[in-house]
């Protein structure tokens, strides 16, 4: 249960500078390269005209090719070669442009990563950092569109981050940077084109403390990553029928701020966790879990966890709309937590709260 | 034989051209990567192949699935994700499948599918079957450890597999000089002992002639074979444009490869009347396999949940 | 919440035949290449003169070095080639000696094989069978312990077993083995000292349902593989203090039979998951989130996930056993949770309930 | 130098027989991999290294780890699971490390320290540093992806490392031909682009001399090398006896090993006297080791939940 001496979570942003996510990575990244010379990026097509959505545009012409190069296709050593710096006393980056192809590096993040400074007693560490982006819509499908970071939150060892606005994907990546541990930093695709206030000087955004972004009496909504858009808008569609949700964004996964989470639900009473991945064995379950024990005996709850459905990514546009959460299925379910009954309601779409579009060919 | 295989390489170019027209529209929710400049590869080495012949491929897998069979309208309702797609609207471009015609699968995932072949190759072989596999990939394919991996196995178990390494010089926008200590393909396939060679991709007849030779030498006495193929790709990686502005490869470097292209070439050597012929008929198909897709409808709601397992009414996948 | 068409859960087996766990195994595998002759065993060693623990001994010599071989250092293709043979129409069954080395293999195990059916539009089945097994105790450290049955259970499409007697080894393999899906069959290699009833002919214990193994009111312990057998000593511990726990085996873990859980959870009011594996975002999670989601309202819960110690698996004989469950402390956390205190409580040792010895090298 | 190697080979030996023999005393309780009759490979290769030079090696990590100057003491109590171990007693006999004396890991993955030496390499080409990483790995672990992945970005990056395959012809109890399509696994480096040489595992002079003359070119002009050692293991794969009974190989297969111990051949070669001196020095210190590994206490219990994160307190890691 929360204890009494819990830190407030965090506040949010105050700045008139406003940025692009993609922008806020990329400062994020030139600010530690300048800062600290140990700092290399790296990774397929870091270097490239694409520049990973413009998040390492530049890099490679300010700190040199040796600071910030693309890599042959071989995730398993280039990861390991990653660790092998990190070792070294290098802080790398590395980027992949899909997370789906971190399954070619579990071996080397999970077994080797995440494991070193233990299994050699703390003789050394792995200040190591892999961004990497979760795709969706436009007919990616099934190889191009997962959101893998409960398998590491599963594994002990390494740390997980997922920011869903600029302010935090640049503080966030700051303090992976700075983190003497290896850091999974997730980032969504779709939020790559979100912009928000980003002051222009360097800070970090450590582990520890969640952000409450919205303050409700009626039901916590708990949205990850992208999700995190989704759940404020589904407030909104909620206010619209007198229900007042709180909204909460994690920030970081593992380590999981469980206070700011249960300290919350043991005032609302009720909990949805939305997450941008399978909710089975997902962080989703583990946060439910979490609050389902941390409030026993305290106050009876409703829970609801949304995610991914549980199939498959589709291609068929029709489908790949059905297999994701929304704003409006959001609102829906929480309307019915709250109301304690299946309502059938889904709020008809406001223009001003439309999901995020997206136009191929990626 | 030049008839058929100009009627292959026409078709796939007006289809891929096609998809490339409707793209704007939008209706083609589908990343596409197209094969325009290497199509003379899958037609030269499956002009050689026989129905029970199977091929994988990858993302970039429209004249694969076509040279070797696949079936053209549920290919391009496919690309329109709609229930009458090889994978029912499922799987998308990138995921082209069809088994009647041998075409097993065309993965996303970069190298996947060099595995998958090798694998297929080991059950052939158990079944004494003489059949083959033929495994498409790229040359940034050849970077991922699962190429060398499969390598090793296939020469060990003396697979009839055919590797194909579709080298068109790039991955994405990086040249293969930027990703290789030695850039030698064929090199590699010989460090694990499978006999390799290193042919021209806009050559089809000579691709599929050497095909027939090797293929027939494979069927005989079994163990695999490799070739590294040299093409160019015209468009840009995926997309349905050109990308010469992005600046990572000179407009001049295209040059010879559109000079030699085979579509051209083999246009040039057969008489224009069985020429005509052959582009009117392609013509129609193309016309009518668009004109299927656009009329074609989407997958029911409730298919989001089938499939995801082989069993009754997929009932253990809806909890 | 359980509906009131549940199928009862499954009964105990009956018979006088006695094998081990390996035996059981083996003879699962030699029943059904005997039957199949598409059916084929092979994975790094299973070969060799060890044969995997015995599991796989004979097979080579009755069946012949085509149908059952050792392989290549290769985890990735040789997974990647597994899956071809099954699109081809075989049934492989690779072996890994360790579950560790799957990491290499997510891969081709997640993008590929769990996938293939859906992203193929149902035109191909990857009949798989991938046997792994859970390393513990005798230094085996970091890399040779790992239960990582969570990650496969968050992915759709392929299914996960982790049978915890002879019997179900025997029956859960046959059934995995005529699945036309992807299985991971999980081992745990102390299991396989274990020895049970075990009928001669070929049977199957498919998916879909739970065994309870032991009947009680007071609380509801879920032991997973290897915490089974901890499970139901820390019943008899619990017995000699007056309290009956209900004990049950979820065999499959994925589909997971959650109506005999709830059913019993129902009841007891108590819940305890014991899993061989990290709770966080695991099969434990799992099991608590979906436990609090269909019982929310219906009655109040107390609720306790057991498992690996947050931390990476250290050698020291006395850090191991501190990293894992047993029945002693199962119990003493079942006992707290049913007196809703903290007792302080551990039960002395009974010798007749001491947990498997193991002595190395491995 | 002569009875500089011999200390070193004498020092390995004695100490992998002493463990032997304690094992069954089930003190330690950590599977130990012997390298007795490999010795030479790490002995003659360290030999040649500086102090500021790293390593990185595999579980059979005993000679290595003893070559390099890894502190012996530590080595032990880490072996018996005590505070004192060089791991702090998490670790065991397969996770070696001596930061200090650049040891940098030994991993129980077959395959992983290969890309990590690959990357520390990296790093001290970023400083300019002269010093080099020497990867050592067995034939079993040329067979992973992650191998043929790593030759080719040392190749591409022109990395100062040395890679050192100790073929002992055997993964676990399965000969290198019956994995190996082409048992040839200096050929693999060469296709990547690596100069590579076959080296005799027990001429510990020749080892030391041609890893000198390679080290020399590479402190001066970077770029990797490779060498494909030949050795043999006389040991099981995992524990403290002989393996013989179980049939996978011959008796007499070891025998042109044993006859031609490096140990025994340079002994022969040191002045009795000299050589009498090394040996008294070596069980003493052998002897002192053991002890100090006894009496050594096993880590406090809240040593379970640190080292799981490098921060203040590993607060974070408890829950
Ligand atoms: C394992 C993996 N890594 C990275 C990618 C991203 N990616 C998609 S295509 C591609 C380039 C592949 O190049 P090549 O194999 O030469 O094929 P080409 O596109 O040239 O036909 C890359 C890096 C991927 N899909 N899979
Ligand atoms: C990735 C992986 N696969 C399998 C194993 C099991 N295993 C442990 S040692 C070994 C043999 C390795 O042979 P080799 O590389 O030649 O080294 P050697 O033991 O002969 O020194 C195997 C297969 C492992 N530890 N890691
Ligand atoms: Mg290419
Ligand atoms: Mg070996």
């Amino acid at each position: 249960m929360p204890s009494p001496a819990v830190k407030p979570p965090r506040p949010a942003p105050k700045t008139d500078r406003t940025l692009s996510f993609v922008d806020a990575v990329r400062e994020a990244a030139e600010l530690e390269m300048a800062r600290d010379p140990n700092v290399i990026v790296f990774g397929l097509d870091v270097d490239d005209p694409k520049a990973i959505q413009g998040t390492t545009r530049g890099l490679p012409e300010r700190f040199g090719p040796e600071r910030c190069f693309g890599t042959p296709l071989s995730e398993d050593a280039m990861t390991g070669a990653a660790i092998g710096m990190a070792l070294a006393g290098l802080r790398p980056v590395h980027v992949h442009i899909r997370m789906d192809f971190l399954l070619l590096a579990m071996n080397q993040l999970l077994n080797v990563a995440a494991k070193s400074r233990y299994m050699y007693g703390g003789r050394v560490n792995v200040p190591l950092v892999v961004r990497a982006m979760i795709g969706k819509s436009w007919g990616q499908g099934a190889q191009h569109s997962q959101g893998l970071h409960g398998m590491f939150m599963h594994v002990p060892g390494i740390k997980v981050v997922a920011p869903a606005t600029p302010y935090d994907a640049k503080g966030c990546l700051a303090a992976a940077v700075r983190d003497d541990n290896p850091v999974l930093y997730v980032e969504h695709r779709l939020l790559h084109f979100t912009k928000g206030p980003v002051p222009e000087a360097a800070y970090t955004v450590e582990p520890g403390k969640a952000r409450v972004t919205r303050r409700g009496a009626d039901v916590t909504l708990v949205g990850i990553s992208s999700m995190q858009v989704e759940c404020l808008r589904a407030a909104a569609y909620l206010a619209d029928v007198g229900i007042e949700a709180e909204v909460i964004d994690p920030i970081w996964l593992s380590p999981l701020d469980m206070d700011t989470i249960c300290e919350s639900v043991e005032r609302t009473g009720r909990l949805i966790v939305v997450d941008t991945a399978w909710t089975n064995c997902g962080a989703a379950a583990e946060i439910t879990a979490q609050v389902a024990e941390r409030l026993q005996g305290i106050r009876d709850l409703r829970l609801k966890r949304m995610g991914f459905a549980p199939t498959t990514c589709p291609t068929a546009p029709n489908l790949e709309d059905l297999f994701y959460p929304n704003a409006r299925t959001v609102a829906a379910a929480a309307r019915d937590l709250v109301e304690d009954v299946k309502t059938g309601w889904l709020p008809a779409e406001r223009a001003d709260l439309k999901s995020i579009e997206f136009k191929g060919p990626f | 034989m030049l008839a058929r295989l100009y009627r292959s390489l026409y078709r796939i170019r007006r289809v891929e051209e096609e998809v490339a027209r409707a793209y704007p529209t939008d209706k083609i929710k589908s990343p596409v990567h197209l094969s325009i400049g290497q199509e003379a590869v899958s037609v030269g080495v499956c002009a050689a192949l026989r129905p029970t012949d199977v091929v994988f491929g990858t993302y970039r897998g429209h004249a694969l699935y076509l040279a070797k069979g696949g079936d053209l309208n549920a290919m391009v309702a496919e690309l329109y994700g709609k229930a009458t797609g090889c994978a029912r609207g499922k799987g998308g471009s990138m995921h082209l499948v069809d088994t009647a015609a041998g075409v097993m699968g065309t993965s996303a995932v970069v190298g996947t599918t060099i595995a998958n072949a090798a694998g297929y190759a080991y059950a052939l072989k158990t079944r004494r079957s003489d059949a083959v596999v033929v495994s498409f990939f790229g040359d940034g394919a050849s970077e991922e450890g699962v190429f060398a991996e499969t390598l090793n196995f296939a020469s060990l178990k003396s697979l009839p597999v055919l590797f194909v390494c579709e080298n068109n010089g790039y991955a994405i926008h990086t040249s293969q000089a930027k990703r290789q200590g030695r850039p030698d393909i064929a090199a590699r396939a010989e460090a694990y002992g499978i006999p390799a060679e290193r042919l021209d991709g806009n050559d089809v007849v000579g691709l599929l002639e050497r095909t027939r030779t090797v293929l027939s030498g494979m069927r005989a006495l079994g163990g695999p074979h490799f070739f590294e193929v040299k093409t160019y790709r015209l468009r840009e990686h995926v997309g349905p444009g050109r990308d010469f502005a992005l600046g990572y490869r000179a407009e001049a470097e295209a040059e010879p490869w559109v000079t030699n292209d085979p579509v051209q070439k083999l246009a040039a050597r057969l008489p224009a009347g069985e020429r005509v012929a052959i582009e009117q008929e392609v013509e129609a198909e193309v016309a009518a396999a668009f004109a299927f897709a656009e009329a074609s409808p989407f997958p029911a709601a409730g298919e989001l949940m089938t499939d995801i397992y082989q069993e009754a009414g997929d009932a253990l996948a809806c909890r």
